[in-house]
């Protein structure tokens, strides 16, 4: 057969099928491969709503996205080249996903009636020519696995679990990925069980035979190795590189981690991960709700340990009351709101940006907290240390906002060296001569850190306004005042502490899209776009949403016209206009999905055309 | 080694006005635990009050140890953690039958199934002595307060039954106006290992006046209080006169004068009887029968603290202490050069 | 007057696709209450069902009723405003061992307390199964989750004795796998007077497979559950050879055909004996003794709603029904011209 | 003697003493005379902290303002004119709160060692010359009180009991309040004990001659009657206003009301209220916590009551998930916040705006929710009914802000007529023909309502987002923006059904005042002052904080500057600045006291100088 090889720079590839056919594990092994060849890459898994549904249905599909390159990649990716499902529901579902003209792999031996019927289609799409516009494979996939694993006597269920293997082979084909690793991790992962060993390894190479020999495909693909700075890389998912980010930055603290966690999606994959490290000087406790997560987390920091609690926007909620303590107590705390769709149950699975408010508003009182926002999954990590760097210098509870998003979404971490990062360890208290709970460092403002334990140091602190320095309860209002301002300027003070932020692109001109959050990596691309069109326009991304950075204001002021697109009704956009009096325009979709580039480039073309 | 400094009744008391109510029986219970502390051979430093917010939330302030004011309910909670971050020190909370009964009753019945290692004291007033009055959830049905003109119609908790059904393992009545038993009690609680809860008796003068006088004033208590000793019948009365039986599984107040009963058909307290502890716990809600006080229930369990210890020290034996940076580069990971 | 129409099960039986996986106990439950419900005599727009958050809590979208899927753990106390201000309604909660007994249990608990006419399911998995896995306050020490990979520290409750010792009056069990036990339980429930209590044990297949096994399948159930029954003793095994007599407080295996003991020897449940119900819930504590199934405890008191009632009734008729208008213009008032 | 009688327009009085000295009493028998003769009026109580300090400490001391005139009296006055003081603690705490001039009758028998000493007098006040400045009455009305009374053989524990009343008797003498309302009163408090009628009446009397016979005393006051809006009227405070607002509410929604509640200082006067209204239709419920009570309320309302809950700051926080709910179910529910000092338990019995922000913005996802605030002590009750008739109207959660200055300070009020208050009766839907629970009234909206009991409308609702018009469970991408985007705007249709905003003052000028909540009457009486020395100054008071009125940023527009004095550190100002992108600006004191006139009108000049 004469097949071509076509070089590309991106391509994006979906595996989608029923829960029960493995294309997590799936996606998960076509990432190794894709890693190892050298190309950068950003994953997305989608898994069906919380309950799972009867095989077959709309509502049980689950999927997996991959977007890889030769060029940096910021984002799982928009639409997808290459669509391949295992049934006629996981086609329903993600084919207004596939770009026109991308290519669909199809388990043709699962488009029979029943299965047809649960997806609703009335007849078999890929036999009617309703998918015209897209490159259509049709393969028998179980037939062919069925074959190639004949002769083993293995039972048909088990011989129906190793089709995706087939899949996978064939897509390695396709996009030339080397089959290696994941035959390494099939010998590894089924150690013992030769049997499966050898039906998975077959079916494998059938699929990448059937590429290489049969005459349905005839194009394959090559995508070079991305340029990515040296270094060590494994794949991270953000809910991980969050929970690595609380572990490095106790290791860096010299103090033990301390989880107080409820669970709750999408959150709740931080505790299990950090539950897995017990000899790591870390302790996960499972509150009986988010209430006590957060002030058991309060307890352990008033003992000395980073405390820390992670949860979702319902939590968050409920932990709104116990945070105003932590300002009032002045001690380190980090909280994690993995935001999900809302208002209140809302969409649980899906992500969304509209929780920002509440983390910087929504508190009794004047309580004022940092709040970071990190931009991609492993930003998480980095966010994560960073906040809980601040928490213990200024003594301050801090805010993480990250979204479902980016809490599930994977890509590769260039893992750093713990002991390169910076030293984050407090400074106990332990002589009482001139101790004062609420003293405070001059120049940061944080008070003065004794624990329980400390022989002459013995103290009492409370929820109730407290005496300048002493830290006694007071009545008094112009200490009143005071303390509430003075709690609000060392918040004010850590910008200060935190670097410039960075224009990309020219630093004026016409359009200046602010993002934040995980809207980063479909900004940052739909910029980059325009910008090689000629367009006037330049990204402007924030990671510290409270306080925002010292430059900000003159940066805007540079810029005739402000877009800020949010995943909520508009959010940072009236910080932003609060606080510069800036007419900055808003972008807003709520949909329980992260934007794509496109819809941001059509923005942009909008409001450049309207100038 | 460390030597224990030999402390005082004044070495616990912090340099902070009592702010209560003159003749508020809160004063009392500082007092006994002030005077109580010296004996129990623990650092003054390894010693937390922890609170949530009342009258009886205020105790933190008095004793000159490390003290966490909270919020409102959140005190059990807040200790948990501190105790599970730090084992080695003597987590004490101090609430009322508001914060810990009401607000706070989730997190108190937590604490007592995991068996934590924390002394609860709860002031129980049956009333917001703070808010200035409202019926709490030990408030007697049929109590006018200012949230019930008209009489409460909420059943109330039985702290000590609450608490057994929780599974709590030390479980303890004692009284404001009887200092002698109350330290005893207090002693007993600092000694259990794992979660320790004893209902204080106490009387808010102001706004629940003379709620517990049956049990505390002289002329009617030795009548109305039999007070429980390990391994001893359930006597009681001013002469000593009067028994506990059971009638089936109710227990039944029997004379010993009148020939028809002798010690030797009393209930004879057992600590350690978990089925035993749900009967005494509801004689308070039995009519006529005497209120028990003591240690009602004393048993000892792996507390959540160590059975963390426990585990950590297992996986640390099993995969080594933990090397973060070989943990980041442990599984599949590759090169760019 | 109004007759209540001729049910059938399809009519308890909503137009919503059911969205738990496939061999999920829930099925079970749902089949259950919709085939009880024609019996109950009560008008389908009467009935409400309340939930929270978990698999459970998606019962109420399966029920032809009027349904309200709240908030994690917070179903009983919207159930008790509902029930609250309409006495009239039928009100019942699902709820899971985590909504209920984890971030619920303090609602739960006050529930009991105040005898509240709610009927509460709870669908007791021991695990948290919509968030895929992690352990509930109900799961056992040891047990391997999500979130516990070292195993489980927690001690877990003991839901029938949580229940009892918060008051409750009406406490009982069920299996999922036993359809005509859980029908019985779900009408004496339903015919109760107050908080009525039913936990039931429920297979999460797919993240606790088999918890319950031994009390479910056929060849270990009889030998391992016993079934109460009011006024008689407590007798099981597959050959009715094996019951349960008390040695002190603590329950305890017997046989029945080693000539040792007979019939006479056994405890005889009393549903209205709380002591004894106690001793029947602190069974599931102890190893090798049989699991009792039913109700454990069932007595009449009145409930939160007849008690508002009556002193609602009481008020009207000392000071007449209210009038806003004369209100406003009573005490002290002055007149401007 | 010759006593001169002087007209005045309006005068302070403050009775201090310990918490003990009934001085609530005595100044609401005062309240109750003024009233009588046809003042205008507004009372303030400052009780101690919240728990009861030793007597005759400083912590101990408890009083009781009331300002009254002849005009329109709009706060309870910012410093008094008279103190009259029981012990050195109250002439402590208070002498700063007196001007210059004005006069302090003391208990000179008070004035002895012990209690100077637990007020921190080193000497006596009384008799050195450190109260030169004032006007000083020592009069010894322990022992003037006794010799009243010497021959009733009353224990000496009663007779010091009605000194009190000495105190009434000589201020009634002095501005000239006639006694008969409290000898009345006297008469039906104690009735059938005679003894104790004989003693008060007798010691009011005594003092009241004591002030006409005395030669210290030679000026009294006459303080003309107030140009009121005829009609009866009766004196009540914030907080029973908000719970006879409700009661009124439900009357004319023809519904029962339950209030779910859990006490918390300064709102559980509103629960207190409430219960003793067992005959009226209302039922309260003293929840275990705030989430039960406002989920209980929520319950309520489901079963189509209306559903309330009351509370302070940490209480709102704790229900911040529910409110969440509330507006997914679009289910009527008034939530009554009296916001106190802040942050965390902060300043209990203090007084503050600092919940502002947390009510606008403070729950996970996009959760509008409308927020009024009252401004004075019967706006209580206009407000909470305005708010109940919105949340019947528009299906939605209402939050009314009132604070702890309002909430416990009383005015006159103007009985309503029930009958000529506005219809607020919903229709229940019966119908089952067109029902879905998610239809909605074209107009506002609003969503329809089916109430359990009702054959035939059998449905499910609950806090997943739903699909419109069905509410079934939908995930659906477009339709959750659809339904936050209509959630949104059936709140912002609000702005439709309430009354367009007016400035007092002139409408454009140099410079706008703009309050809301309890500072109106300070901002008020400023803004008049400066506007009757001739500065281009105007007022513009916010009762509506979300939806703001259309002609908000209209009149924004019209003033060179703007300035917003608020508790807190700047709250209504940062939606105002986002909103209409004015370059307002900030007056903020955070002393847990309410402003003072003086203080306003100082800013005022400043910012006019500047210009
Ligand atoms: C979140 C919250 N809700 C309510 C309150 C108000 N509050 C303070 S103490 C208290 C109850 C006090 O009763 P209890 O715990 O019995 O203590 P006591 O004063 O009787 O000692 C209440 C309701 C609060 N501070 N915070
Ligand atoms: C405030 C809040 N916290 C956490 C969650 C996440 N959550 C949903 S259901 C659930 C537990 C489910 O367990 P259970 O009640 O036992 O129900 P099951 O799914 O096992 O039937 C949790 C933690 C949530 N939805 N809301
Ligand atoms: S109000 Fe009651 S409980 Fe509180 S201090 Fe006073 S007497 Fe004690
Ligand atoms: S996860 Fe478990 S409890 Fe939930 S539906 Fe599936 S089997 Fe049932
Ligand atoms: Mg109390
Ligand atoms: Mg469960």
């Amino acid at each position: 057969m004469n097949k071509i090889t076509k070089n590309i720079d991106e391509v994006t590839i979906r595996f989608a099928g029923d829960s029960g056919d493995g294309m997590q594990l799936t996606g998960g092994q076509f990432t190794t491969a894709t890693a190892f060849v050298g190309n950068d890459l950003a994953t997305m898994p989608d898994y069906p709503a919380e309950i799972r549904a009867p095989a077959g249905s709309l509502a049980g599909v689950s999927s997996f996205q991959i977007n890889f390159g030769a060029t940096e990649i910021r984002t799982p990716g928009d639409k997808s080249d290459c669509l391949v499902v295992m049934n006629p529901a996981a086609l329903k579902v993600y084919l207004k996903n596939l770009r026109e003209g991308g290519s669909i792999i199809a388990n043709a031996d699962n488009f029979a009636d029943k299965n047809l019927r649960l997806a609703g289609y009335e007849s078999n799409p890929l036999q009617n020519d309703s998918l015209g516009r897209y490159q259509v494979y049709a393969v028998e996939i179980s037939k062919l696995t069925q074959n190639a694993l004949k002769d083993l006597n293995l039972s048909p269920k088990i011989v129906d679990r190793t089709k995706n293997f087939f899949a996978l082979g064939l897509t390695y084909w396709m996009y030339n990925r080397p089959m290696e690793p994941t035959l390494k991790w099939i010998r590894e992962k089924f150690a013992g069980k030769e049997d499966i060993i050898e039906a998975n390894t077959r079916v494998l190479k059938a699929g990448h035979a059937y590429g290489e020999t049969t005459e349905i495909f005839t194009v394959r693909f090559e995508v070079a190795p991305a340029q990515l700075p040296p270094g060590r890389y494994r794949s991270i998912t953000g809910n991980e590189a969050t929970a690595w980010g609380l572990m490095a930055a106790a290791k860096r603290a010299n103090l033990e981690l301390f989880l107080g966690s409820y669970p709750i999606t999408p959150a709740s994959e931080i505790l299990q991960e950090l539950s897995k490290y017990k000899n790591y000087g870390v302790k996960t406790f499972q509150a009986e709700d988010e209430i006590a997560g957060i002030t058991s987390a309060i307890g352990a920091s008033y003992g000395g340990a980073l405390g820390a609690t992670n949860t979702s926007g319902p939590g968050l909620a409920l932990k709104t009351e116990a945070m105003g303590l932590a300002v009032m107590l002045e001690l380190p705390l980090v909280i994690i709101d993995v935001q999900r769709g809302g208002p209140s149950t809302g969409l649980p699975t899906k992500t969304e940006q509209a929780d920002l408010l509440q983390a910087v508003y929504g508190r009794n009182g004047e309580a004022p907290i940092p709040v970071f926002a990190a931009c991609s999954p492993t930003d998480c990590f980095d966010t994560t240390f960073e906040a809980s760097r601040i928490a213990l210098k200024y003594m301050t509870p801090v805010i993480v906002l990250t979204d479902g998003y980016i809490a599930n979404g994977a890509e590769p971490w260039l893992i750093p060296k713990i002991s390169e990062l910076p030293d984050l360890s407090p400074t106990f208290v332990t002589n009482p001569e001139g101790f004062a709970p609420y003293k405070r460092d001059p120049q940061t403002l944080a008070r003065m850190w004794a624990i329980p334990g400390t022989p002459g140091l013995e103290h009492r602190i409370g929820g109730l306004e407290k005496e300048n320095i002493t830290g006694n309860i007071s009545y008094d209002p112009d200490n009143h005042h005071l303390m509430i301002t003075t709690r609000g300027e060392k918040i004010n003070n850590i910008t200060n502490d935190i670097p410039l932020a960075k224009v990309v692109g020219d630093e004026s001109g016409d359009l200046l899209v602010v993002s934040w959050g995980s809207t980063y990596g479909a900004v940052h691309n739909a910029v980059e776009t325009k910008r090689n069109e000629g367009l006037s326009v330049s990204h402007l991304h924030l990671k510290y949403i409270n306080p925002l950075q010292k430059n900000i204001g003159e940066i805007l002021s540079n810029f005739k016209q402000i877009l800020v697109p949010e995943i909520n009704l508009g959010q940072l956009i009236k910080i932003l206009r609060d606080k510069y009096l800036v007419d900055a325009v808003g972008f807003n979709l709520v949909r329980g999905l992260p934007f794509s580039a496109v819809e941001i480039e059509e923005k942009i073309d909008e409001m450049i055309k309207r100038g | 080694m460390n030597t224990i400094p030999i402390y005082t009744t004044k070495d616990f008391q912090s340099d902070q006005d009592v702010r209560w109510c003159p003749g508020c029986g809160d004063y009392s219970i500082l007092a006994q635990t002030q005077r109580v502390f010296p004996e129990l051979g623990i650092p003054k430093e390894k010693v937390v009050f922890v609170s949530g917010i009342g009258c009886s939330s205020r105790f933190p302030y008095y004793m000159n140890t490390y003290g966490f004011h909270g919020i409102h309910g959140r005190a059990a909670a807040i200790a948990s953690g501190l105790k599970i971050a730090r084992p080695d020190l003597s987590v004490w909370v101090a609430t009322g039958d508001g914060d810990g009964m009401s607000i706070g009753g989730n997190h108190f019945i937590h604490a007592c199934r995991r068996n934590i290692g924390l002394k609860i004291l709860l002031f129980n007033n049956q009333i917001y002595g703070l808010t200035k009055g409202q019926f709490s959830p030990t408030s007697l049905q049929g109590q006018v307060t200012k949230s019930t003109p008209f009489g409460n119609i909420d059943h109330p908790f039985n702290p000590l039954s609450l608490a057994l059904g929780a599974q709590a393992t030390f479980v303890a009545r004692t009284l404001d106006r009887d200092p002698k038993h109350m330290q005893t009690v207090i002693k007993r609680a600092a000694a259990h290992n794992g979660t320790a809860f004893v209902e204080i008796y106490q009387n808010c003068n102001v706004f629940n006046d003379g709620a517990f006088e049956l049990w505390t004033e002289k002329d009617s208590k030795d009548d109305n209080v039999v007070v429980l000793e390990n391994g001893k019948p359930l006597i009681f009365g001013k002469n000593k006169d009067k028994g506990i039986r059971l009638n089936g599984f109710t227990p039944e107040v029997v004379s010993l004068t009148d020939g028809k009963y002798t010690t030797g058909d009393l209930i004879v307290h057992n600590e350690k009887d978990s089925m035993l502890a749900f009967i005494l716990a509801g004689m308070s809600g039995i009519p006529n029968l005497p209120r028990p006080v003591g240690v009602v229930y004393a048993v000892e369990k792996p507390t959540y603290e160590q059975l963390m210890q426990s585990q950590i020290d297992e996986v640390a034996t099993k995969k080594r202490t933990g090397d973060l940076e070989k943990l980041f580069n442990r599984g599949e990971t590759w090169e760019v050069k």
